[in-house]
Formats: structure tokens, sequence, C-alpha cells
């Protein structure tokens, strides 16, 4: 099992490393990119001698390969260079608003998982009832609502008219509630639908039928047999929820205000605080990825045949 | 989700099963129970006895047959295929990364040939190779080792193929019936397209060669504009062999063209195809686990285990008097409902093995009844004469 | 002491509204040790008697008439409980793909340990014991280490052997059989047909089997009932089938296949053809069902279906004129 | 073939937004960027401003109408371009195979790691907003999963009998992948296209709340909820209608997705994604 995870976690090196180089040249290496965004980009022309002053400061000047071997030594030691904006070094700005995003994206992944599940294996059960037609329509009215107008009505009906939660700000669990929630709803609904269609699946199988023919209650069916190929199922599916669920989450801190990497990353883009925005990308890809190894490795743990292929 | 097992990186897409096993023409993995194998019964025994009785195939009865197969035996052989090796790289998981690079042996030395209007039965079990000898002969798998020629074409490891020239001589009819058609294509299309791409314009001319094909295999022309879907199982086998032999070509490969049908058609698409290779003057390379089906359709047949040719020779001479223990073993284990005492001791036991290391010396020792040390020990048997046209590959055959 | 009466069997399809008997007054019966074969083709109902038999016929299909007796009772009288109770105990079935019948992230010890466990309550431990005896049982080499092994790492003939371990675990007085070799190699398949013939006598398991092989049918079984469209169309004993078949359709079976040795015999002839396609289920015709294929055909046969013929040697026809 | 519910009802809705968003000049009341009354501002829905006005005085009905025709212009080109790159380079990645198999497989893995939402940000922070940047923003981020759906067709379909048979008839590389390969997944694929639209045109809202897709004054059902943002005590209506249009349209687009998966592709298992 040690081996499979050390390869696993051997094999997204390469992606990590491929993800930075395309950070590298969106932000660096583009000659419009820095330049233009910043002379007129709508917002007052800034006067030339500032954007002198930016591209030194960028090494804009020197060749391609010579920042490129700053920017990866730099990477190398963890050091993601200074915020235009507060001068603080982007590691240590990066490093105060981890913990508010992982306890969003937690939270609201338990959220998904904790409703989500339980209502798509129901449903499944009793395919066309009433609990499969209600679950379901919740599901896709779940994916294909706006996180940002679902936020916005919670936060008028609970925290403007009702008062049970704050509209915005951080601090204990009870500021976790509604970003949670409005983040939580589109995972909740992907799955739902894939629990269920998993179910269905499994319960059709030739070896669910071998069980029943070995005169197995239909209920220690699903416990021994039906329960454990649905995980699988499921769980290879997470990982790829997760991508989606940190994108989202950008939009969520913005609503919420919640002093995250997602609304570091909009307000740095908007000052065009480029190693800000850098940062925040590569520890985004780099959460995205960490969660994604160790769902494949879980996936591992239950699946035998993966550890074989 | 894990990269598929097996998952080999070549061109081709072969169905490798999780063993590694090339899952082709594999008896059952894709069948449905939809047919009805008749494999053997009281004739062994007393032959006169089967109830129907046959209407005689060709005017000259059994004699005449094999004698002209044999008078043109000088002639230059259609297909040759010389020492043919076929291995494939399959790489670990994680694209090789940490997984090693495993070779699976598909095809190990194999060499045969056929001659004009002759038909050749190629005869073994899953993981024999006898699906790789064919889709090598059709360029369509690269071959690692050996040389192929057919009409004079040169088919080996090295070169490119001349597709379309390769095309007019030699084409294939696939197992499922269900498939080998294209859903989104009419059989007009099905048929007509590759007339065009080969060069035939002239409408009239396109529009009399499908007719034709078309009554040849029993269909007729109204069949012509309709889709894969509104046909049986029966007709899509007649629609494969229509397209195989609409650019007219000399040697047809057919891989288990019944085993998918259910049974009370097989024996029309068996006429049909032994028919059409009376009156078009074609060759043959019938492929099929089904001893049965070998015997009655072929002239000369070979017999395959992991990738080599344990036994070759006339058809009565393998199923009359069959020298490899293998060939025994085949044809003790068709079920009969008068099965004799002796047949028993020729049963071949345990597993085969797997093509990524297959056994040392007789790659079949591991389950023949009759193995001996020398049997173990490398090298292996190499095919040798036994009689008059039937060769055999064991130390131990007499 | 019939173990297994089946009388007058109907099971019904419902489609769309409208439902058609997919099976049609098939009566048959099994003495206790005896081995009786179901041959047919693809659609011709085999498959769901047998789901009929073990209570397990799924969804748009259910049992719309006559009676399935196992030892004395009705069953589809019996409640869930008392089906679930018969079903592994008493009454045993193996599929046809080995691939996918056993479930794929348990050890196969474990699948077979669950039968000692549900049935006998054995505990764990003892039930992994008998597992890997049952193992033994049925030839598997080193059954220890192959108890601990996952199904995708077994060949399909060793999980075949697995199935079989299950099915006779706790010696059932029937065990039915559903295509359990057609998706092996033929030597495999030899072996698998020993394997169950020898295990069943030593326990005195009736065997009712499944195919499409009328050979491997034969070879098998005392008695061979061959169903077309969902009827039974004769009953035989395995010699009689293959030496003077009564049926136009098992006639004309036994005839259209090329057997080992008849060429030699005869010659290459050409094959003797049954015309036409094999029906499915919605367009059963009326009357006799094999009439628009049949070299026999009169007025009669089509508009009445054909009763009961008894014939000797216990052997029955459906057909107006068998013979 | 009979339309199961989802099509009807999730074709009603699309075709309500392409035709709100294609006559919006003509059934609007005003126009969604000049006409601002600052006299009338952020008035309730009434009979004469069916949703209402915002903070200068603008017709939120008509700006939904002129909202509906960039959503949808962005939602249905870029998933376009999305289904194009995705089919082009899984449906080669499959047939090929080899080095060109394992380079697809590794872009479509990298592409999987960066959030797409987050790729977008980043291109549109370069490019600057407006609609053609957002276009190229959505267009080329979003092709994975077709591509690994069009891979995994290719490699299941070209082991089936007529592909091999047309390889042996002669045909080319380019004309199997075109005739008989494309033809036999086209099911599968406008499932994903028509699911694949509507997260296009939520990523395109998300894009304009944050200020960085279509800018104010334009009239995007994004912006438009941004400044409703700012009014959530003093005009809640503000944000009711274009949150509800964009739902609307996206939850029509899914129903259309499930439907058409019911029908043209039964039996897949993208029936999960």
């Amino acid at each position: 099992m040690l081996a499979y995870a050390f390869r696993r976690t051997l094999q997204s090196f390469p992606t990590v490393a491929a993800v930075a180089l395309v950070v590298f040249v969106l932000f660096s290496v583009i000659p419009g990119s820095i330049a233009t965004s910043m002379s007129d980009d709508g917002r007052g022309a800034m006067d030339a001698e500032v954007v002198q002053r930016m591209r030194k400061e960028l090494g804009l000047d020197d060749p391609v390969y010579v920042r490129f071997a700053k920017y990866v030594g730099n990477l190398a030691v963890l050091d993601l260079g200074t915020s235009f904006r507060s001068r603080e070094p982007v590691s240590q700005l990066l490093a105060k608003r981890m913990w508010p995003t992982m306890q969003l994206v937690l939270a609201a992944m338990g959220f998904a998982i904790v409703i989500g599940v339980p209502l798509g294996f129901v449903a499944a059960m009793r395919p066309g009832g009433v609990i499969d037609a209600v679950s379901m329509v919740t599901a896709v009215s779940g994916l294909s609502i706006a996180k940002f107008w679902f936020g916005l009505l919670l936060m008028y009906l609970f925290a403007l008219k009702l008062g049970w939660f704050p509209t915005f700000g951080y601090g204990g669990w009870w500021y976790l509630v509604l970003p949670a929630v409005t983040l939580g709803v589109s995972p909740l609904a992907l799955l739902a639908r894939t629990t269920r269609a998993a179910a269905l699946e499994v319960t059709n199988a030739d070896f669910v039928r071998t069980a029943r023919s070995k005169g197995m209650s239909e209920a220690r069916v699903v416990r021994w047999h039906v329960v454990r190929n649905v995980a699988v199922i499921v769980l290879t599916t997470l990982g790829l929820q997760f991508g989606s669920l940190m994108g989202q989450a950008v939009v969520v801190e913005k609503l919420f205000s919640w002093p995250g990497i997602g609304s570091l990353l909009v307000d740095s883009v908007f000052q065009r605080d480029i190693p800000a925005v850098q940062g925040c990308i590569l520890l985004i890809v780099l959460f995205f990825l960490v969660v994604n190894t160790l769902v494949d490795i879980a996936c591992a743990v239950i699946d035998p045949r993966i550890k074989y292929t | 989700m894990a990269d598929e097992a097996g998952q080999s990186h070549l061109g081709l897409h072969l169905p490798l099963n999780r063993e590694g096993r090339i899952a082709e023409g594999d008896p059952g993995r894709d069948r449905e129970p939809r047919d009805l194998t008749l494999s053997r019964s009281a004739a062994r025994t007393d032959p006169g006895s089967g109830p129907g009785q046959a209407l005689p195939l060709s005017a000259g009865g059994e004699g005449a047959q094999s004698s002209n197969a044999i008078a043109q035996a000088d002639e230059a052989a259609l297909l040759e295929v010389k020492d043919l090796v076929v291995e494939f790289q399959i790489a670990g998981p994680f694209l090789g990364i940490g997984g090693g690079t495993r070779v699976l042996h598909a095809v190990s030395g194999v060499d045969l040939t056929v001659r004009a209007g002759e038909c050749l039965g190629l005869v073994g079990e899953s993981g024999c190779g006898k699906t790789t000898v064919a889709l090598s002969i059709l360029g369509l798998v690269p071959a690692t080792r050996g040389a192929i020629t057919i009409d004079g074409m040169e088919i080996g490891s090295r070169g490119s193929i001349d597709r379309r020239r390769l095309a007019r001589t030699v084409q294939m009819v696939f197992q499922d019936p269900y498939a080998s058609l294209n859903p989104r294509q009419t059989v007009r299309r099905t048929l007509v397209d590759p007339l065009r791409l080969h060069g035939t314009t002239n409408a009239g001319e396109i529009e009399d060669r499908m007719a034709d094909m078309l009554r040849r295999v029993g269909l007729t022309g109204d069949h012509a504009d309709r889709y894969p879907h509104e046909f049986s199982g029966g007709q899509r086998q007649r629609i494969g062999i229509a397209r195989a032999l609409i650019l007219r070509p000399k040697l047809v490969l057919c891989d288990e063209p019944v085993s998918a049908l259910d049974v009370s058609i097989r024996a029309q698409i068996i006429n049909l195809l032994l028919e059409l290779k009376e009156s078009l003057g074609l060759s043959y390379i019938m492929i099929s686990h089904d001893l049965g089906v070998v015997e009655h359709m072929s002239d000369r047949v070979a017999v395959m285990y992991l990738g080599r040719i344990v036994e070759t020779g006339d058809w009565r001479a393998i199923f009359e008097r069959p020298g490899h223990p293998y060939t025994r073993g085949l044809i003790a284990a068709i079920p009969d409902v008068f099965a004799p005492a002796g047949v028993a001791a020729d049963k071949v036991r345990g597993e085969i093995p797997s093509p990524f290391d297959p056994p040392a010396g007789c790659a079949f020792h591991p389950r023949c009844p009759i193995a001996v040390d020398q049997c173990r020990a490398p090298p292996g048997p190499e095919l040798r004469r036994l009689g008059t046209a039937h060769e055999v590959s064991c130390w131990r055959a007499s | 002491m019939t173990l297994l009466a089946v009388e007058d069997l109907r099971i019904d399809l419902t489609a769309g509204g409208i439902s058609h008997a997919a099976v049609d007054s098939v009566s048959f019966e099994i003495a206790r040790g005896e081995t009786f074969g179901l041959v047919g083709e693809s659609g011709c109902g085999k498959t769901i008697t047998a789901l009929a038999v073990m209570g397990l016929l799924p969804q748009p299909l259910a049992i719309g008439g006559g009676k399935v007796r196992f030892d004395g009772r009705a069953i589809e009288s019996l409640d869930a409980d008392e089906m679930r109770r018969l079903r592994g105990k008493r009454l045993a079935m193996i599929f046809q793909e080995p691939m996918t019948a056993l479930n794929p992230l348990l050890p196969v010890g474990r699948q077979i340990a669950e039968m000692f466990i549900l049935h006998e309550g054995a505990s764990w431990r003892d039930a992994e014991r008998r597992a890997v005896e049952m193992l033994a049982r049925v030839r598997v080499s080193a059954p220890e280490r192959r108890a601990r092994d996952y199904p995708h790492q077994l060949s399909g003939g060793m999980r075949q052997r697995v199935m079989i371990a299950i099915a006779l675990a706790c010696s059932p007085d029937l065990l039915i059989a559903d295509e359990p070799t057609t998706a092996l190699d033929v030597t495999v398949q030899s072996e698998m047909v020993d394997l169950m013939r020898d295990l069943c006598v030593a326990n005195g398991t009736a065997i009712l089997m499944i195919s499409h092989d009328l050979g491997l049918v034969g070879s098998m079984c005392r008695t061979v009932g061959v169903m077309y469209a969902g009827r039974l169309v004769e009953v035989r004993s395995s010699a009689d089938v293959f030496k003077s078949a009564a049926h136009p359709y098992t006639r004309g079976l036994v005839a259209s296949l090329p057997r080992l040795g008849s060429r030699a015999a005869i010659g290459q002839q050409r094959l003797q053809e049954i015309s036409g396609v094999v029906p499915s289920i919605a367009d059963f015709p009326p009357g006799c069902r094999f009439h628009p294929r049949c070299d026999r055909l009169t007025d009669v046969c089509r508009t009445v279906a054909p009763g009961v013929t008894a014939l000797a040697g216990n052997g029955r026809v459906r057909c107006h004129h068998h013979g | 073939m009979k339309l199961g519910a989802n099509i009807l009802i999730g074709g009603a809705l699309f075709l309500v937004a392409v035709l709100a968003g294609v006559f919006a000049p003509w059934i609007a009341h005003t126009d969604p960027v000049m006409d601002a009354n600052l006299m009338v501002a952020e008035e309730p829905p009434s009979r004469e401003f069916w949703f209402g006005t915002d903070a200068q005085g603008r017709d939120i009905y008509s700006r939904v109408l002129y909202g509906a025709r960039i959503s949808l212009t962005v939602g249905i080109f870029a998933q376009l371009v999305n289904t194009l790159i995705g089919t082009a380079l899984g449906l080669s990645a499959g047939y090929w195979g080899g080095w060109w198999d394992d380079f697809v497989t590794g872009l479509t893995n990298l592409l999987l790691a960066i959030p797409s939402l987050i790729f977008a940000l980043a291109i549109m922070a370069i490019l600057g907003p407006g609609l053609t940047s957002l276009l190229i923003a959505l267009g080329l981020t979003n092709w994975s999963f077709t591509c690994r759906l069009a891979r995994a067709s290719a490699l299941s379909l070209k082991s089936q009998g007529y592909v091999q048979a047309s390889k042996v008839l002669g045909y080319g590389d380019l004309r199997i992948m075109l005739t008989q390969l494309l033809p036999n997944m086209l099911g599968p694929l406008i499932v994903i296209g028509t699911l694949g639209m509507g997260g296009t045109i939520l990523a395109e809202a998300a894009l304009s709340f944050l200020g960085l897709g279509i800018r104010p004054p334009y009239p995007s059902w994004g912006s438009m909820l941004s400044e409703a943002r700012d009014q959530i005590t003093t005009a809640p209506w503000l944000s009711v209608f274009p949150g509800l249009a964009i739902f609307l349209t996206v939850l029509g687009l899914n129903l259309l997705g499930d439907g058409l998966r019911d029908i043209l592709d039964p039996q897949s298992r993208s029936r999960r994604l």
C-alpha cells in the first residue's frame, strides 16, 4: 500500500512543475500582460514613472531564462516574492489566509457529503419513489443555481431578515455556516446524482444477484456488497469535484468577505499585485493536488484492483 | 482511476483481459449464450445414423475436393508466413514510471502457407495467438520479426504497407455481427464507399456490383437503404461477408464467423461461405475454437497453443490421427453423449499459462498428460514430419 | 420423491402496458440426485425459468401462472423470508459470467465463508477455515493463498471453481447451473463439467443444467428438455435426442451442425439449414411457435398450439406431426 | 422518439432565454445602458417597471433581456470552442495512442489540476475584461471533460469490427475518425456539451460578479448581481431577477442535457459526470 502511495505522490510532482511553468508563462513571459494591464486598465492610467519602477522591480527587462531561473530558485525556497501592495513576503500573506480557506472548503465538502451521499443512496434504493423524485429535482436545481446568487439570498434571508447568522466577516463557527452552505450546494447536488447512479448500477450488478442467490437478506446484501462498491465509485469522482470547489470558493469568499486565499486572489488581481496572484494560484493548485492524491490513495485502500494495475 | 490494465501502447487497442491475455476470439467473453453449439455426437461411433441426410455439396464428392487442392501445390502459395513473431511492450502502471514494462509474447515463431482455393483452419483456445496472426496478415498489428508475403506483396516487420493493394487482396469477416457494421451507415454506403475509394467511379457499375454482391449473400436490393439495427444477427453477418468480398479479394480471414450466431442459422452462414469459396475461387483462413466447424470447412488445419503451431496437416490426418497431445486433448474435451472410455485419458488438465512468461521448453508441458523431463527443458520441440502433409511439434508424438 | 416439479409454468413480460408470455405452459420434473438439462437458443426462456425456480425473477418479469413445487412446497406461495432461507441452503445457482459474478472488492475466501455464516451460524474464523477446505474440494491449488486473492487476480476457470465452491458450500439438494462454462475455453470447460458432476454425485445433489450446447447438456444430463420460443417442445433421454429426435426443431438442430467425424463419413455435405430467424418475445408466432421455420408445416400448425404427446422412454413432445 | 419531461421543460426554458436574448431590442422597454433616470432610481417592481429599477434608475427588465444576449453568446460559443478542442484532441489521442495519447492525457491532467474558474480568472486578469477575452478564457479552460469522454469513446470504438474493417478496406486514418468514430460518439458529446454550456454560463456570471467579466454599465446578469449586492438592504429585488434568469436558463440546459442523455446515450457511464 505504501509503495502505491509513494508512487502516486511522485506522480503528482510533474503536474506541480507544469502548473508552475504555466503560471510563470502567463504572468511574466507574455510581454503584454504586465505592461498593458498596468497602463491602460481603465482605472486612470498610471504615470510612466510608476510603470518603469514596477518593470524594474519585476526584472521584466532581464532575458527570459534569467527570470525563469530566479523564479524557480525562489520557488524552491518557498519564496514567492513580495507583494506590491503590502510589501509583505507573499508566502507570509498566504500563510495567514490558508486556514480560513481550508476551513471553508472542508466545511462545504463535509456538508455536501453528509447530506448528498445518503440522499443519493436512498433515492436509488427506491427508484421512481417520492424521495427519488424530490432529491433529483433538488440536485439538478443545486447544479443550476449561481453560487453567489444563492449566497446573496441566504445572506438576505438568514442574516438580514432573521439575523441568525452574521452577513459577513470571520470569527466563530457561526460565521462559517452561510458561506459553507453556499459553497457546498453544488458538490452536494453532484454527489447526490453520482451516488444515485452508482447505487443503481451496483444493485443491478451480477455479483449482487449472486449474493441474493446465496440466500442473503436484502439488508445484508446492501451492507456487505453494495455499500463498499458504491463508495469506490463515489470516491473516484470526489477528487475531481474538489477542483471545481476551489474555483467556486473564490466567488463565495468575495461575497462573504471571507479572509481566505480566494478573496486575496481577486483583490490582488485588481491591484495588479502579480507575485500575490501567482502565489495564490500556486497554493490553490497545490491544495487541490494534495487532496486529489489523498483521495486516490483512499481509493486504492478500498479497491484492491487499483494497486495491481 | 488507474489506467486500463494491460493497455498496450500501439496503434491498435487489443482487448486485453486482466491477466494480460489477449481476449481475442475468446470463446465466450463477449458472446451472449445465444447459440446452441452441437460439438460432437453419435456420428463419431456409428456414422450412418445421423437423422438428417445432407445434400451433396460438390458434385465430385469428398475425393475430388482434396485432390485438386494438392494438384495446385507447386504453384506459388497465395500467402506465405515465415517465422512470424509478435510481441507487445505493455507499459507498467503510471506510464512506466515505477512499474516495469512487461513483454507479451502473442505469437512466437509461426510458419503458414495458404494456396489458392484452399481453406486453412486455425484452431486454438484464448491466448493462443490465432487472431493476432490474422491481424498481422492484415497489417493491423506490426510484426516484431518474420516475413509475410501475400500474392507477391511483402508485409513484414519492415517497410510501409500498400494499404490499397492489400485491401484488394485480403479481407476479413468479424465475429460479432452486432459490432461489425457501422450503426450510423446504411448497407448501401457500407458496400459502395470502398468501391469509390478504390477508383470505381461509374455510378451504374457501382450499383450493379453492389446489387450483385447482395444477391450472392442471399439479400436483395431493397435491403440496401436500411440501417444495421433493422437486421437479424445472421443477416448482419451476410452484410459483413458482402463487404469483405466487394473488392474481390483473393484471401478472406474469417475470425470465428459463426460462434456469435444463433445455432439454428449457423448452418446458413457455413453453407454460404463454402458456396462463395467455390463460386469466387476464394481462399480462407477459418479461425475457430469449434472443432466441428473447422473439420467441416477446412482443407488443411493448424492447431495453435500459446503463440506456436503445435500440429498442422490435412484435415483427415488431424482429426483421425491426431499426433499432438494437445490436439487429442481438444478432441477429448468436446462433450459427447457416447464418449468412448479411451478418450478420458487424453483430457488436458490445469489452467492456460499467461503469455507474459510462457513455460520453458515445450509450452504445453505443464498441462500435458504424457510430459517427460525432455519436454520441460529448453529448447522446445520443432515441427517435424509425422506423415504425408502432417507435421507435429512434440518429442513424444508417434 | 420428485425434488422439483414445474407444472404448466407461465412467466409474463409486461412492457409498456402489454404483457407477453415469455415462458408458456412449461412442465418438467427433477428427482433427487437426477441431472436434468434445459437446452435452447437465446430468448427461448431457459434462463428465466431457472430464475423463477430460484425466486429471483427481475422486474418486468413475473410468474403469470402454473406452479413450481420444491420438495413438495409451492414456492410462489412462500413469503420472501421462507424463500430466502431456501436459497443457498437447499437450492443453489451458478451463473455464466465468472468475470462479474464475484464481488471485486472482497477476497474469494471471504465470499465462500459468507455461506457458512449465513446458513450455519459459524464464526468468521471457522467459516474462513471451511472456505479453504471448499477451495481444496473444487481442486484449486494452494487454497490457503488463493482464498486471500481477489477475483481480478484469478483466471475465468478459477473464478468458476469459486462459484461452484460457494454454491455447494452447504450441500444443497438442487444445483441450478445457467451456462456455467460458456465463457470458458473448451479444455477448461470439460474439466469444470467433470468437477461439477463428481461433486454433485458425491453429495447426491440434483443438477438443473442450462445451456445452448446440446452436446454438452447431452453428455452431462440423463434427461434433456429442448425449449423454443418460451415452450418446452421436447423432453427425451439424452441418447434418444441424438438418435431419434421427434420434434422437427430438435431434429433440425442435431442435423444442422457439423459434427466431428461426420465429414469422414458423409463428405463435405451441404448442411441442412433451419430457415428463418429466432423470433423475439414480442413477435412469438401464433399456434405452434416453430411453424414459420418448420419443414412439416400444415394449416393446423399455424393456428393450434400442439398439445403434449407421450413417447417411449418417458419422453414427451409438442408437435402435430412428430416422429 | 418519445421526448421525456426533461427535454420538454428544459428545451422550453432554454428557448425562452434564447428568444429573450434575440428579440431584446424589440421587447425591451428602454435602452439598457443609456436610459438612466435618477428620478426613478430604486423603484420596486411596478406596472411600469416590471422588475423595478436599479440605483441609476435603469429598467431591470430591459437589462435582464440584454443580459441574456451576453450570457448565451458566451455560454454557446465558449462551449462550442471547448467541445471542438476536446473532441479533436480526445478523438485523435484515443485513436492514435502512443506518444500523442500520452501528451494529450498529460495536458488534460494539467488542465484539471487548475480549477477552471481560477484559470479563467487569471486569463481575464491578463486580457482585461470584455466579451472576446471572456470567450477566450472560458473557451480554452473547460475542454478537459469533453477530451476525456472523446478519448474513452475512441478507445472503446476502435476495437469494434466495423472500425477494423474500414482499416482493412484501405480507409485513411482521418476518414475513419470522421466517418466511423465521430458519428458514433455524437450522442455522449452532445450531452456533455449541453451540460457544459450551463457551467460556462455560471462561470461567466461569476467572473462578471467579481468584476472581471463584463464590466458595468453593460448588462450582464453577473455584473447586475454585483451591483445589486451593494443595495441588498435598500432594494433587495435588484438581485432577484438576474439571479432567477441565470437559474432558469442553466436549469433548462441541465434538464435538456439529462433528457438528451436518456435518448442519445442511455447506458453511458458519463451519466455521473
